[in-house]
């Protein structure tokens, strides 16, 4: 057995092989823990993701879910007195050493937000300026936006006006113009933050159907409130948890296991939603 | 785009067309940072009457620098102006700022000329003064009072506060109110000295730094009494402010009456100098101190010295 | 799907960030050894009044005198008191229409006369504090003179000075509410809020921050101004015992006398200049005592 | 119940917010009919172009008000960068709240409170002298910009710092460095902030006089290089209204040119801010 694997489970206490032995995942955290200042939010978790695997993050509120995907991209650094420990791998590579660009990380791990929040600018230049900052030719842009647009199924709905305000398209809009956003400079990994939790229904079928299939290029991880929604598209999962006021995983494996089988007593009862 | 803010940005469109056209209207605004011999002809050119200026008298050339107190300024900045149609080379800048500006650029050597309106004193001794012209000080009231003249020793009393009431002296039933000027000004030191009174010893209501304010001051308030340049005065009745000047002992105080020396609380006005003066130094106080600007000095309301 | 060229533009877009940075940096620290600077040469131009009179006579002295020779005084603290009052007075005075103008323009009138009352707010800015003098003396001051003489008084000081920094106060606070996200009153208005109790519990607090910054630049305004405040405060060297009291301020002093001063005393009046920048400084960082614990 | 209690008080407040509103701009009318009535007449197109002549009692102030624009445009060349350069190295450069931060704010602070005369004497011997600049409109512009500095960093700080968090971290997340961030985000989103300080600035250094009587000077003739003194509107009105005798028709003549210039370059900045906001949201 993988001794990574060994490892987390060690630590999580929880069942089953997280990764085919032999294969490494495409991301990876080793005892991570987060400080603000001098409050704990996180501590010991101990996750892996294949590559082109989808992994739901569920939890009650306050649990440290967001911020153990900001850690993911280090979006932890914006908060001043925000301390990171322990180690995440993003494609086997370090990104917590000081060595690695966060800008350039950014890029390889692309993040969508809870609320949609295009920016105040143009639909084409929410795309472009991004574009632009990552060294993307003028020439490959106009075919890249398309793509990116074509991609998450907006650009039928929005080619007549690529020039107009992006705040004027519709919440469900706004939100897959984020995704596309993300997606034109081709990410390895995505976050994303409760990305459905702000739209309604049809939007959020729109955009769950669109996430699970984004699974072919990319490697995904979603934190979501929406039990239902996470059994539909995840092939991994994990059971945030806040213990002694600090956030921290109690279960996680393979999706079927981690819904079907919860070894945790209170992972098992919030998934049958006996609690709270 | 509603109707309303069509129309406004049009007229805010004219506007900023206007605006340039002010600009450009300003006659040969030249070239920034570029000393072109252009932009100073066209700047004399603003001025009606250089062509019947005299011919240049002597090849007179450089710059000189005035610095000094702000009552002198106006004048000297004036006579600067003549100077330099007279003498084409000529350059005099002329900066105000108090008459202790003027004595410590003096003294340093930043300004060739100084101007201040009040005696050297003993710290300054160092210094020539070149007398340019006397300014009087007289004492004014509210236009209403009816209190029409006031005895060396009324206004002691008066300053001291041992007269509160201008019923005292035969006026209306109004308390008085004194009107001071600020520690160093000038008049308040020629005044101080024609009374004998000590800054210290008098009751003041209010304390006012320049003339104009102490105008003001008494043309607002029907009871107030203060003392201030006789050549302010004159200008403001003429133009029908309600104040009234106090003869001081039985002199009337008017500009013939400062000239002729009858009058007796006056002020020099000075020009300061340093050390050795250099042609231009020299040229340019003749010609303040001669008739050739008489009609300047009058203009400004100041009196020519006695010559 | 085609990869992107990366590593060139990287290594530029670090450097980038890191000029300007620098550039940002710098002009920071440019902004702050300005005053620095000015102290220099305010503690330089004071020094032999520091040195030949002590700071203890500044203290001690009841009243100020500084050319009566060997009599001379040098007492500061009813200056200091007189730009307080004055200062303060005016703050409060401006600071009501200054946030209610502010609340009309962004709340309460229409676009049309709100751009107009943000228009003449911004003149009203630009008068030269002279012109405020002059119509403060002319207008103000014989209304207050029938009330209660001699009219040159705290209140008229304190009118004057409002009508001057109101426009701070106004055009920042304005600024301020513009920032609070649309998103915030939207979500208030869902919850049933009626428009005042949006403003009251939402856009006011969440720009709250700004609005107190505007106070504070109006308030530092004010304890600076000249001109204005020579004209209509009366200038008596006292501690005010009533709002038609004359009284004179630390710069009122200064512009009065820095002109025809000479040797000690306008050294003396440099010191009055620091004393006022100390004490200005004193109430900043007492002011800042709560903002530092509000940030840990 | 409380409904109808929140309505009236919101009817209330707006009746207050008008009445003050009415009170602000009616003290403003009073004066503004003031210097109307007292200086309009002597106001024409002679006036606006040709230099002063009798120490400002006849002729106009065509040179003043070259003056007067070119120390405005050296005021805003250095104080604008500046400004929003220190502004924006306290909002997004540095944490706020940190030790270096106060200091630079408390400094700040400190220099809005340096009485003008004071700025004057100061820059007449650090511009003037030290530097060598003499008195001249170089010295008077940049002793304006530091005066106004105070200012523009204030409004642009709130401005940066009113730009939404989700603004940040969504630039963030994909990657966008600071510089990007500021320039395509953060500054369209303070514009309104900067305006606003802008404004405000610019009323303040037109109506400043006691600064720059020491550094701009006093000299009525037309300026040939920024190294030339130059008398400022605010100068001449105070000139006129304080040691010129019976020119205080003239001072409020000035005033009122002075008031409309302000007006037409208020009006022409907010026009441009929204010209270049709008270009920016779209296209």
């Amino acid at each position: 057995m993988d001794p990574l694997v060994q490892l987390s489970e060690s630590v999580s206490g929880s069942s089953g092989p997280v990764c085919e032995p032999g294969i490494a995942p495409m991301l990876e955290t080793r005892e991570l823990s987060v400080t603000y200042g001098s409050r704990r939010a996180l501590s010991g978790v101990s996750l892996a993701v294949p590559r082109h695997q989808i992994l739901a993050i569920v939890g009650p509120s306050g649990c440290g879910k967001s911020t153990f995907l900001n850690s993911l991209n280090r979006l932890t650094d914006l908060t001043p007195n925000c301390r990171v420990e322990g180690s995440i791998r993003v494609d086997n590579e370090e990104i917590l050493n000081a060595d690695c660009d966060p800008m350039t990380l950014r890029r390889r791990v692309g993040m969508v937000f809870q609320k949609p929040n295009p920016f105040p600018l143009s639909i084409c230049r929410n795309l472009a300026i991004p574009l632009k900052e990552h060294g993307c030719a003028k020439s490959d842009m106009d075919s890249i936006i398309e793509e990116a647009i074509s991609d998450v199924g907006l650009w039928d709905e929005v080619k007549d006006r690529l020039n107009a305000p992006a705040l004027s398209l519709s919440g469900g809009q706004q939100q897959r113009l984020c995704i596309a956003r993300a997606l034109a400079l081709r990410p390895e990994v995505m976050l994303f933050d409760e990305p459905c939790s702000a739209l309604d229904p049809f939007s959020i079928n729109v955009v769950e159907q669109l996430i699970a299939s984004l699974r072919e290029r990319v490697t995904i991880v979603i934190v979501t409130h929406n039990l239902a929604q996470a059994r539909r598209i995840a092939d991994q999962a994990a059971v945030f948890w806040q213990r002694d006021g600090v956030g921290t995983v109690i279960e996680s494996g393979p999706a079927t296991l981690v819904f079907g089988a919860p070894q945790d007593p209170e992972a098992a009862a919030y998934l049958s939603g006996h609690c709270c | 785009m509603s109707p309303l803010s069509k129309h406004l940005r049009r007229i805010s469109t004219l506007a900023v067309v206007a605006f340039c056209g002010l600009l450009a209207g300003c006659e040969g605004l030249p070239a920034i940072g570029v000393t072109s011999s252009e932009g100073r002809d066209s700047s004399s050119d603003l001025m009606p009457g250089t062509s019947n200026a005299p011919k240049p008298l002597s090849p007179l050339s450089g710059k000189l620098t005035i610095t000094g107190s702000s009552t002198v300024a106006p004048l000297a900045a004036e006579m600067a102006t003549r100077f330099e149609q007279r003498h084409r080379d000529v350059r005099i800048d002329v900066q105000t700022g108090g008459s202790s500006r003027g004595i410590i650029d003096v003294q340093s050597g930043l300004a060739g000329i100084g101007m201040a309106s009040r005696q050297l004193s003993p710290f300054e001794a160092g210094l020539t003064a070149h007398r340019i012209a006397v300014d009087g000080v007289c004492l004014i009231v509210h236009k209403t009072n009816p209190v029409m003249t006031l005895t060396d020793e009324q206004v002691v009393a008066i300053y001291r506060g041992q007269v509160s009431n201008w019923s005292e002296l035969g006026g209306a039933d109004l308390p008085v109110v004194v009107v001071n000027k600020a520690a160093g000004r000038a008049t308040l030191e020629v005044f101080l000295n024609h009374f004998g009174l000590d800054n210290a010893e008098i009751k003041a209501d209010i304390i006012v730094g320049e003339n104009q304010q102490g105008i003001k001051t008494v043309a607002g308030n029907p009871s107030a009494i203060a003392y201030v340049s006789i050549g302010t005065v004159s200008a403001e009745v003429e133009r029908g402010t309600a104040i009234r000047s106090v003869p001081a002992g039985n002199v009337a105080p008017t500009s013939e009456n400062v000239a002729s020396g009858l009058y007796p609380i006056t002020r020099p006005l000075l020009f300061v100098t340093n050390g050795e003066l250099n042609d231009l130094q020299t040229a340019f106080i003749e010609f303040a101190q001669s008739p050739d600007v008489t009609d300047l000095i009058e203009a400004q309301y100041f009196v020519p010295p006695n010559r | 799907m085609s990869p992107i060229s990366l590593r060139l533009s990287i290594l530029s877009r670090r450097t980038v960030d890191l000029i300007a940075g620098r550039w940002f940096c710098a002009t920071a620290v440019l902004a702050a050894s300005i005053v620095l600077l000015i102290l220099v040469f305010v503690v330089r131009e004071a020094s032999s009044a520091l040195s030949d009179i002590g700071v203890v006579r500044f203290l001690t002295d009841d009243t100020w005198r500084p050319t009566a020779g060997a009599k001379a005084s040098y007492g500061i603290i009813p200056m200091l008191a007189g730009s307080l009052f004055v200062t303060s007075g005016a703050v409060i005075v401006a600071g009501v229409p200054g946030v209610l103008s502010a609340l009309l323009i962004r709340f309460y009138a229409p676009p049309f006369l709100a751009t107009i009352h943000r228009r003449v707010i911004e003149l009203l800015a630009g008068v030269p504090s002279v012109v405020f003098g002059f119509w403060g003396l002319v207008v103000l001051v014989p209304i207050i003179n029938r009330l209660h003489p001699p009219g040159q008084s705290l209140l008229a000081g304190i009118l004057i000075l409002s009508l001057m920094i109101l426009p701070t106060i106004a055009l920042t606070a304005e600024a301020a509410l513009r920032g609070v996200p649309a998103s915030y009153s939207s979500a208030a208005a869902a919850l049933g809020m009626g428009r005042w109790a949006t403003i009251w519990n939402v856009s006011l607090p969440v720009a709250r921050r700004g609005i107190l910054a505007g106070f504070l630049l109006a308030a530092t305004r004010a304890i600076g101004e000249t001109m204005a405040v020579v004209m209509v405060c009366g200038n008596i060297v006292q501690v005010p015992d009533s709002l038609f009291a004359p009284v004179r301020t630390v710069t009122a002093n200064i512009a009065m006398e820095m002109g025809d001063a000479q040797a000690e005393h306008r050294s003396a009046l440099f010191l009055t200049g620091l004393a006022l920048m100390v004490l200005v400084a004193l109430f900043l960082i007492a002011a800042g005592g709560p903002r530092r614990s509000e940030v840990s | 119940m409380t409904r109808l209690r929140s309505a009236k008080i919101d009817r209330s407040v707006a009746v207050v917010c008008w009445v003050s509103a009415a009170a602000v701009c009616a003290t403003f009318g009073c004066l503004l009919i003031e210097i109307i009535r007292a200086g309009y007449a002597e106001v024409s197109w002679e006036y606006l172009t040709s230099r002063p002549l009798d120490a400002g009692r006849a002729g106009g102030i065509g040179t003043v008000l070259v003056s007067t624009v070119l120390v405005l445009l050296v005021c805003l060349a250095v104080s604008i960068p500046v400004g929003v350069g220190a502004a924006t190295w306290l909002s997004e450069f540095t944490t706020p709240g940190s030790r270096r931060a106060r200091f630079v704010t408390g400094c700040v602070n400190l220099l809005a409170s340096v009485p003008s005369i004071i700025f004057g004497l100061f820059g007449m011997v650090f511009f003037s002298q030290m530097l060598n600049l003499g008195i001249s409109i170089l010295s008077g512009g940049l002793t304006l910009a530091c005066m106004v500095l105070p200012i523009v960093i204030q409004t642009t700080y709130s401005g940066l710092r009113s730009a939404a968090v989700e603004l940040r971290l969504g630039a963030a997340a994909l990657g966008l460095s600071r510089t990007s961030t500021l320039w395509y985000l953060l500054f369209p989103a303070a514009t309104n902030g900067v305006v606003a300080g802008l404004l405000l600035s610019l009323g303040r250094a037109m109506a400043e006089t006691a600064a720059l009587l020491f550094t701009s000077g006093y000299a009525t003739r037309m300026p040939e290089s920024l190294l030339d003194s130059g008398r400022t509107l605010s100068v001449h009105i105070y000139d006129l209204a304080i040691n010129v005798s019976g020119a205080e028709s003239r001072a409020y003549a000035s005033a009122f040119v002075l008031l409309i210039l302000l007006l037409l370059v208020n009006l022409s900045t907010s026009m441009l801010a929204e010209r270049w906001l709008r270009t920016r949201q779209t296209a």
